[in-house]
């Protein structure tokens, strides 16, 4: 098992390295760098400017800065934020957290959601119960997020006036108590809802068709020969195989959901890092840019090797020695 | 042998019990007697029978004229087609027949697994002496893993690759006995042994992948055979398996029904198969039983068409290099068949018309062998010119 | 509960049918959503493409001050816009350059990824090796990022480079898919039998393999078209899509950031989130039936 | 005459493993094979599955990659033929496939199929192609009309003889039938095996006949090879290789061979019990410390035994 | 550091625009520079009819507990650089000003006054400004606010380590500024402190100290200990700053909120509020939240202007910004060499074709239809909102699309194969090249307006790369003088200083239009001079200048802006213009839905 983490881990060296370099080509073609910006303030001299360029380093040769990005990075410094006057790590670290909160909040009502719906649907298929569900999967699919976003904002957090419509938590709360804690809660149902209403749809129809699938396998026939009560044959046969490219999943999901983090939180203007990489590419804070497309491809490369693992634990066929 | 199996079988010890509790209780409940009374007159027959030692055979299931129909296109069509035979205590009956006779529709329509919503089944299925077709889901998994078990053809797909070997077939145990946990595992362990796998201990803990052909064979025999039942389904359970494994899962199903006096029902099509073990042959073509009776009278003088086209379709280990012979055409697919006169008409046209009865029936042509249709009398090989092999009906 | 008839028929198994259409003809019959898909698909796409005809591009896109958010009329069926612009024309517009956009990057994605699966399906090996790595690279990508860099990158940004950058990410998972079948084709013995009998690789590839797995990208390809319908409005939300010359179904939603036009301007942003929903529904449900059509078992005829 | 000698052949795959998925074994599906077909013989080879027998009959046709050894064709080593130097032998060696479904192609009409290696090696206008097919077709037993239909048409029997017609149209020497008859019910099997017979007269074939089914072996095949993991361990005409089993291991599948005589079931369970015995107790006379089977000795001209 | 020849006049539209860039030309305020100002001392002349009030109605006394919820109106959270020295964008600046502010205020002309937390005084033929504070002007910590800090201030931005913006020419014409900033010396020697006096002597006099001098003291003895270079990066500036203001920080949720309470030692006395909440909202939301009452204060734009028009229980305020939308001719390139300007780019320079662009517009349309009047038509490039400077006699470039094309027909640019479109002198087709930024929904057809209304008096005008330039790109075509660019649509945020030679003049790299013109260099220049001193005197250079640059057209002034603020009703004191959150306080406890 270690040996293969450990395996898996050394794989993705080659692929961060790339993956840097395609990363950094970007960063350097993005019209403008941090300083265009500056620099159309009257009150900042040309040659002030040039100086802070040369101070960056923005005028050195690009294998240079280059190696100079990577050794940093590989030691966790993703060098300044121009906009931000502090270094990038601190203003994704004041970030991360929130997406994360967000997305494991998400993750949660997803699986809470589309599990129910998925074996619903797949038990009882073609009955209306499961051309309902997958009318709602149909629906959802075709249903692009920030409309649906934008219309329960409106209803819930300003018509209904049910939640809050913005940020992660009220400023009148303390940190550390229940109520903040409540009120973390509370700021994202709207956002966590919005992105998981229309995440399950995958779920819900790789689960109806596993389950629909698996219904028909032969292990189920010999498990309703042993005289095992219908809910048996579901619960420990059918559902525990249906549920392992579920649980495989996981791993994508939730790196997905980092990357569907961006409309979401722009729609809920939820400080998250999918909110901040919105703002820095607009602003060319490219080190921000840069070291959130890194760090989320790092994420992915992770959610990979956990799909995998998860994988292995729960099916006894993929042997990990 | 016998005490063996009385001790272990908890079923009629509970028999007994209420049978007397009721009696002595109330006049009120005397209906639910009523409902029993079938199954005690199978079991005071059977203690009777064993206790006088008799040979009288008794049969543990009845099956009569089954009928099983799929519902192909808003049309039902029978798979299996009025079918009857028994099976008693200590037999093995072989059910042979090509693919798509209607052999595993049966074997699945004994146990009641096909699909609720889209098959129709009539007749009867007297199983110690209780009509299984009218029980609901839940009286049937009472009577399921319990006292009838079910082997399948491939192993490998019929056991679940998510769960320990072990807990597969502790799962029999769980819903048809009241063990500890403790008790279920010494059992799984015992059953493991007795179907002949080498490191029982090992073996529990192991996932069905991680086993040979033959050792799952092996492993879904003893979850069929977890709780003594009384009749055993076997599908083709040697047909996934090398020629030697063959050899030994049958010895072994023997060896089983040897110390535990059940029937075995046997699917296959390797007549072969059928002359090692079985005690009774059923021949099936297109759904119906075309000829039935022991095994040594089946092989020694086949009467059927069928049956006899079929024997000598084998290139037999023993016979010597000759040119076989060949039934021409295929078997009718169950939704296209012509459900008037003698189904295997067609592949023998060389026989006149007038040698099938219009709607044939079993002839007893000996104590226990019957054929179906006239035909059989008339028949020939294709190549044996017009020379008619009639037989004495006596 | 588990048994199918299958086990019972003589049909052999998992077949697919050689005379795909019929099937899948006979399968769109059975199924009365997917026939009413049809149509409306059909009568959706011939109004939109035939009008688009006969609609002054530059007209639609012409700004007219005096016209500024007009309420549904006799003249402007669906009002218009801030820039006073014809809300009807515009989705008609729109409607064409969004599915166009969705056939060409379906149409790419499929050539890419059938070439790449193919290929590496049917040789493995270091082959094999190479294009999975690449795929797993791209997979790894955090796409969505990728494509607001590019778009900010790139100089042009017009429907051609939207077209390619979409294609850039979306190719691998046909490839993956189309890797998978061949993969298992190719152990089949038809396969071997071809090699047996020496017919080049190329051959087997092209006249073999393809037209087993043909079934597979037919479907995979319709359900791609409905994903794709949608791609781009999550872009131009986020203020990275098409500009508004080139009106499509995304710009027309976008216009519902605005929350005034989100409550009061209905007109505006629901016809076009309506068409989106309407597209993908029915070529779904299209594809739905091309799936059971090629899967033996789920087939209803 | 000889036809085909094969020499020592070695099939290995790789097993990769450990840290950096290097290969750390091979599993040796044919290890160290060696045997002779004459012309116009049908000679057979038997064993369990995994044995390695489908394995040699692939690398012939050179379905499989030879690692060491030599496969002569008419005194030509085609082991290590490239894919453009072995294409004139595609002509002379043809394969009948196990699974008649999955051999033909379902997508392609009954004519395709079978001018599939026509239009590999010989040019004929599209008529000519199609009486050379009806020809064919003729020929095993099908209705000519048949070639516009599609496999799915067609029984499992009549595939596997539309899959014999195609082996057949390149008017090969040898055909490799790789357990032809096994997908296949007793009765249609009976009928291919007839017509594998038939054809074998009138072609003047020679057979290379793959089957794990002991009956079907002795009924179509002169001469035979027992294989057990990827090696010989007994070779003899069929008579000798049934009535005078030399090798345990031959001995127990023989023994293994259900008869279809029902009085004698418990006398062959009692010699099936005794070989087994034999088989656990002299296991170790057979086999080498690696439990490798030794090299085949001849015991008389035509039986070959592997003993120490 | 050379002294270039513009001074700190003029304010950071740049700043403010960085932060527009996906959503908003329209929204923000100049920032950096705009000193507060304690109370209004005169009305303020209306020029425009839109005539949106300035100040809130409301009369009632406010609620000694009163809480005023503050709306930050910004698509983006809040970066946190909360110290004057330091911030960048305009969010932090709108929480800054809460607790914060500089020493001097100024009056209606953005000119300091007396009536700051210090007075001032002018010495030394005026190269000599000196400040006195007032007694009782503390820092929330309650330690006085000293000279001391203010100079603590320079010597933070002139450092060399110091990684801000702020240090400009304005900076550097201190005496021993530049020195100090080349660390030949380690104190100014042009700055004096003396307990609660300051004194900044200038290497020569120049009106712009009036206006621009740099007045935000640092609290020197909290901030000694942290490091010039990690000052930016510092907790006490990010998470507890501390100044002088109204409120004190009481809570910082990052990015998002600010709790503010009362200081109750402020200088002029107790704030009217018991307390604050900063709240960062969508621009999308925001008017929907002033409309359930969650916010009392939020800015609003242009595009929510409907909605919340209809709104019963809230008030619109309105006032002239600092700024002017224009178009600009690109008519030379930047000699970064000899860092002048060089007009070498013959396209755009016919003077009758500027012009006739300039008439082809119309830009009451403009302000009427797309601006719905909360914006009207510009007359000159010094704004309204300048009263003293603005020239009132311009009337600017009214629509006449007859006369544009008898000024092209003039100029010889005819059609001459008869397309419809003119070919220029040479017969050549002539097709300019226009390129304008992505924005608010108005950017598009605003620019597809301007591009019709050529076309029809006969300009090919198309845009450059077929599309909206994004924020970024645009500024850089116009840095490096890009050939793709003939005529462009930008904005410039004028600042509190009247002086334009920032933009304007010769060596002025902001000078996009690369516009050279020796009475415009002189006009400039007399502005800041030492007889400038005197107003009538500059009021009237500015008039002449306004006047060449109407004539000679190297841009088109065309869009005047107003600011919007919203208040819910119960909102008392309030002053948009001057923002003074010391004054602002609320009437009722509940906010009025």
């Amino acid at each position: 098992m270690w040996k293969f983490i450990l395996r898996r881990v050394l794989i993705m060296i080659p692929q961060l390295f790339i993956l840097s370099i395609i990363v950094f080509a970007m960063a350097k073609a993005m019209p403008g760098d941090a300083l265009s910006g500056k620099v159309m303030d009257p009150g900042i001299s040309p040659e002030r400017i040039e100086e802070l360029r040369d101070q960056m380093g923005l005028n050195d040769p690009m294998h240079t800065q280059y190696i100079r990005w990577i050794s940093n990075v590989a030691q966790g410094d993703f060098g300044q934020s121009y906009t931000h006057k502090t270094k990038v790590m601190n203003v994704i670290e004041d970030r991360v957290w929130q997406t994360v909160y967000l997305s494991l909040f998400t993750v949660i009502i997803i699986y809470a959601l589309a599990i129910p719906l998925g074996i619903l649907s797949g038990r009882y298929n073609d009955t209306w119960i499961d051309k309902a569900i997958t009318g709602y999967t149909y629906v959802g699919f075709a249903t692009p997020t920030f409309i649906f976003g934008l219309i329960v904002l409106f209803l819930f957090g300003f018509t209904l006036d049910l939640f809050p419509t913005g940020g992660t938590v009220s400023s009148k709360v303390d940190e550390g108590t229940f109520a903040y804690f409540l009120s973390k809660l509370n700021h994202m149902v709207l956002p966590a809802f919005s992105a998981a209403l229309i995440s399950t749809v995958g779920v819900v129809q790789y689960l109806r068709s596993e389950v629909v699938d698996n219904k028909l396998k032969d292990y189920v026939r010999t498990a309703r020969s042993k005289g095992i009560p219908e809910s048996k044959v579901y619960s420990r046969h059918i559902l525990r195989n249906s549920f392992l490219p579920i649980a495989a999943f996981l791993g994508y999901e939730i790196t997905g959901l980092i990357g569907g983090s961006i409309i979401i939180e722009t729609i809920f203007s939820y400080p998250g890092i999918g909110q901040l990489f919105v703002t820095s590419i607009s602003l060319r804070d490219f080190s921000v840019v840069t070291a959130l497309v890194m760090l989320t491809g790092f994420a992915t490369l992770l959610g990979t090797l956990l799909s995998d693992i998860i994988l292995s634990a729960v099916d006894p066929r993929i042997r990990i020695e | 042998m016998f005490l063996y199996k009385y001790y272990t079988n908890i079923n009629e010890n509970e028999l007994i019990e209420t049978f007397f509790t009721k009696l002595l209780k109330s006049s009120q409940k005397l209906y639910k007697l009523k409902l029993n009374y079938q199954k005690i007159i199978y079991f005071i027959e059977k203690v009777v029978i064993k206790l006088g030692g008799t040979s009288m055979e008794k049969p543990i299931i009845q099956i009569e004229n089954l009928t099983t129909s799929f519902r192909i296109k808003d049309h039902y069509h029978a798979a299996v087609d009025n079918v009857s035979f028994s099976v008693n205590e200590n037999e093995i009956v072989a059910v042979v027949g090509e693919s798509g006779c209607g052999k595993s529709a049966l074997a699945l329509s004994i146990m009641q697994l096909h699909s609720k919503d889209r098959t129709k089944m009539e007749g009867a299925i007297n199983f110690k002496g209780k009509n299984l077709l009218p029980l609901n889901e839940a009286q049937l998994n009472k009577v399921r893993g319990k006292e009838m078990g079910m082997i399948f053809q491939e192993p490998l797909t019929a056991l679940n690759p998510l769960m320990m070997v072990g807990k597969q077939i502790e799962e029999n145990l769980d819903y048809h006995t009241k063990l500890s946990k403790e008790q279920k595992k010494t059992r799984t362990l015992e059953l493991l042994s007795q179907v002949g796998i080498p490191y029982p201990e090992l073996t529990y803990k192991q996932y069905p992948h991680e086993l040979s052909g033959g050792m799952r064979q092996r492993v879904m025999i003893s979850i069929a055979i977890a709780c003594n039942p009384d009749l055993i389904i076997a599908d083709e359970p040697t047909t996934a398996l090398d020629v030697t494994i063959q050899a030994q899962i049958l010895d072994l199903l023997k060896s089983i029904q040897q110390k535990t006096q059940m029937g075995i029902i046997l699917i296959t099509h390797d007549l072969s198969v059928v002359a090692e073990v079985a005690d009774k042959i059923v021949v099936m073509y297109a759904g119906q039983v075309v000829e039935t009776g022991t095994v040594r009278e089946i092989l020694k003088n086949p009467l059927h068409p069928y049956t006899k086209s079929l024997l000598h379709s084998i290139p037999s280990a023993i016979t010597d290099k000759s040119r076989l012979h060949v039934i021409e055409g295929i078997v009718p697919s169950i939704a296209k068949m012509d459900r008037v006169g003698c189904r295997f008409k067609e592949r023998i046209s060389w026989i006149p018309e007038e040698a099938h009865e219009h709607s044939p029936e079993l002839h007893e042509v000996e104590t226990g062998h019957w054929v179906r249709c006239t035909c059989y009398q008339h028949f020939h090989f294709q190549d044996e010119k017009g020379e008619m092999i009639t037989h004495d009906i006596t | 509960m588990g048994m199918n008839v299958e086990t019972v028929t003589t049909a052999p198994p998992k077949e697919i049918s050689p005379s795909g259409m019929k099937v899948i003809w006979r399968e769109i019959r059975k199924d009365r959503m997917a026939m009413i898909s049809l149509v409306v698909l059909g009568i959706v796409l011939i109004a939109v493409y035939s009008a688009a005809l006969f609609i002054d591009k530059d007209a639609v896109a012409r700004v007219d001050v005096f016209s500024i958010y007009m309420d549904p009329s006799s003249a402007y069926w669906l009002g218009t816009d801030y820039g006073g612009r014809d809300v009807f024309k515009q989705l008609i517009i729109g409607t064409r350059n969004s599915f166009s956009i969705s056939l060409g990057i379906t149409v790419l994605t499929a050539l890419i990824g059938l070439s790449a699966g193919l290929i590496a399906g049917y040789f493995g090996g270091w082959t094999d090796n190479i294009i999975m790595r690449v795929i797993d690279f791209v997979i790894t990508l955090p796409q969505m990022m990728f494509i607001i860099v590019l778009v900010t990158i790139i100089p042009k940004f017009t429907v051609t480079t939207f077209i390619l950058i979409m294609t850039l990410f979306l190719w691998t998972g046909k490839a993956r898919l189309i890797r998978s079948k061949v993969l298992s084709e190719r152990e089949l013995d038809y396969v071997h039998a071809s090699q047996t009998l020496g017919t080049p690789h190329w051959k087997i590839i092209l006249y073999h393999i393809l037209p087993n797995v043909s079934s597979l990208i037919i479907v995979n390809f319709t359900l791609n078209l409905a994903g794709n319908i949608g791609l781009e409005t999550a872009l131009t939300f986020l203020g990275f899509g098409l500009p508004e010359s080139t009106p499509s179904l995304g710009t027309l939603i976008a216009y519902a950031t605005n929350p005034e036009v989100l409550e009061y301007r209905w007109w505006i942003w629901l016809p076009a989130s309506v068409m989106i929903l309407i597209l993908m529904l029915s070529i779904n449900f299209i594809g739905q039936a091309l799936k059971r059509a090629g899967d033996a078992r789920q087939r209803r005829g | 005459m000889t036809l085909l000698k094969v020499e020592d052949l070695k099939v290995h795959f790789p097993i990769r493993g450990g840290f950096f998925r290097t290969v750390v074994d091979h599993v040796r599906a044919v290890d160290g094979v060696s045997f002779e077909l004459e012309e116009g013989e049908t000679y057979g080879l038997v064993g369990e599955s995994g044995s390695g027998k489908s394995t040699t009959g692939k690398a012939i046709v050179k379905l499989n990659k030879v690692t060491s050894g030599k496969i002569l064709f008419e005194g030509q080593d085609i082991a290590n033929y490239s894919s453009r130097q072995i294409k004139p032998y595609r002509r002379d060696i043809q394969m009948i496939f196990q699974d008649p479904y999955s051999s033909l192609n379902p997508k392609k009409r009954v004519l395709d199929i079978i001018a599939e290696p026509l239009r590999n090696f010989e040019r004929h206008s599209p008529g000519e192609e199609k009486k050379i097919i009806q020809d064919y077709l003729d020929k095993v037993g099908l209705s000519p009309d048949s070639i516009y239909k599609y496999p799915h048409e067609f029984s499992g029997g009549q595939r596997q003889r539309i899959g014999i017609a195609r082996s057949l149209t390149l008017k090969p020497k040898l055909i490799i039938a790789d357990e032809p008859v096994s997908a296949l019910d007793v009765s249609v099997q009976a009928q291919v095996l007839n017509f594998l017979q038939d054809l074998q007269e009138e072609f003047k074939l020679t057979y290379l006949f793959v089957g794990h089914d002991l009956g079907v072996i002795r009924h179509m095949c002169d001469r035979m090879g027992v294989m057990y993991r990827g090696r010989l361990v007994e070779e003899g005409t069929s008579k000798e290789i049934y009535n005078n089993p030399q090798h345990i291991y031959t001995k127990r599948l023989i023994a293994a061979i259900p008869d279809l005589e029902p009085s004698v079931r418990e006398e062959k369970a009692i010699a099936r019990q005794k070989v087994s015995e034999e088989y656990e107790q002299s296991y170790s006379k057979y086999f080498d410390e690696k439990g490798r089977a030794y090299d085949l000795k001849p015991i008389s001209t035509t039986h070959r035994v592997a003993l120490p | 550091m050379k002294l270039k020849g513009y001074s700190k006049v003029l304010s950071v539209m740049a700043v403010s625009a960085l932060l527009l860039a996906a959503c908003n030309d329209d929204t923000e305020k100049a920032g950096t520079k705009s000193p507060d100002k304690n109370k209004p001392t005169k009305e303020v002349k209306q020029e425009d009819a839109a005539a949106f009030p300035r100040t809130t109605s409301n009369t009632k006394e406010p609620l000694e507990d009163g809480h005023v919820n503050y709306g930050l109106v910004s698509d983006t959270p809040f970066e946190g650089i909360l110290n004057y020295s330091f911030y960048e964008g305009d969010p932090d600046w709108q929480v800054l000003r809460i607790f914060d502010e500089g020493l001097l205020a100024t009056d209606e002309d953005y000119v300091f006054n007396q009536e700051g937390a210090a007075t001032y005084e002018l010495k030394n033929d005026n190269k000599t400004m000196e400040l006195t504070i007032r007694d009782g002007v503390k820092w929330h910590d309650g330690k006085p606010v000293t000279g001391e800090d203010l100079e603590y201030a320079y010597l933070v931005i002139g450092n060399k380590d110091y990684t801000g913006v702020r240090y400009d020419t304005q900076m550097a014409m201190i005496e021993g500024m530049e020195e100090y900033h080349a660390g030949k010396a380690d104190k100014i020697s042009g700055i004096k402190v003396e307990g609660n006096k300051i004194s900044f002597t200038f290497k020569e006099a120049n009106p712009s100290v009036l206006t621009g001098l740099w007045t935000y003291p640092l609290h020197k003895e909290y901030l000694k200990d942290v490091k010039i270079k990690d000052l930016v990066e510092s907790d006490k500036i990010r998470k507890e700053p501390i100044g002088f203001g109204p409120y004190k920080v009481k809570k910082i949720v990052q990015g998002e909120a600010v709790e503010y309470e009362r200081f109750d030692d402020y200088w002029k006395g107790k704030p009217k509020a018991a307390g604050v909440t900063l709240k960062v909202v969508n621009n999308s939301i925001a008017v929907k939240s002033l409309q359930n009452g969650d916010l009392d204060l939020a800015t609003v734009n242009a595009d929510q202007m409907d909605s919340a028009k209809a709104l019963g229980n809230i008030e619109i305020l309105g006032n002239l910004e600092l700024a002017y939308t224009y178009i600009g001719f690109k008519l030379g390139r930047y000699d970064a060499e000899k860092e002048v300007s060089v007009m070498d780019r013959p396209k755009m320079q016919n003077k009758q074709l500027r012009q006739a662009m300039a008439y082809a517009i119309d830009n009451n349309i403009v302000a009427e239809k797309f601006y719905k009047g909360l914006r009207f038509a510009a007359t000159s490039v010094i704004p309204t909102a300048f009263p003293k400077y603005h020239n009132t006699e311009m009337e600017g470039y009214k629509f006449d699309p007859e006369k544009a094309k008898s000024l092209l027909d003039e100029a010889k640019y005819v059609d001459k194969d008869g397309d419809g479109l003119r070919e220029d002198p040479n017969g050549e087709k002539f097709t300019i090249n226009f390129a304008s930024m992505t924005g608010t929904d108005i950017a598009e057809p605003l620019s597809q307006l301007y591009i019709q209304q050529w076309k029809d008096v006969g300009l090919d005008v198309q845009l450059v790369d077929g599309k909206l330039a994004e924020f970024n790109s645009f500024y850089e075509m116009l840095q490096t003088d890009s050939e793709k660019v003939d005529i462009y649509q930008a904005a410039w945020g004028t600042g509190s200083d009247p002086d334009p030679s920032g933009i304007w003049a010769k060596g002025a790299s902001y000078n996009y239009t690369r516009w050279v013109n020796d009475k415009n260099d002189e006009l400039l220049k007399q502005g800041i001079s030492a007889k400038a001193f005197d107003e009538d005197y500059r009021k009237d250079i500015y008039n002449q200048w306004q006047e060449l640059v109407h004539e000679e057209v190297p841009v088109i002034p065309t869009l005047f802006r107003y600011e919007f603020e919203a208040a819910n009703k119960r909102v008392t004191g309030f002053d948009l213009k001057f923002f003074d959150w010391s004054e602002i306080g609320v009437t009722e406890a509940e906010p009025v839905k």
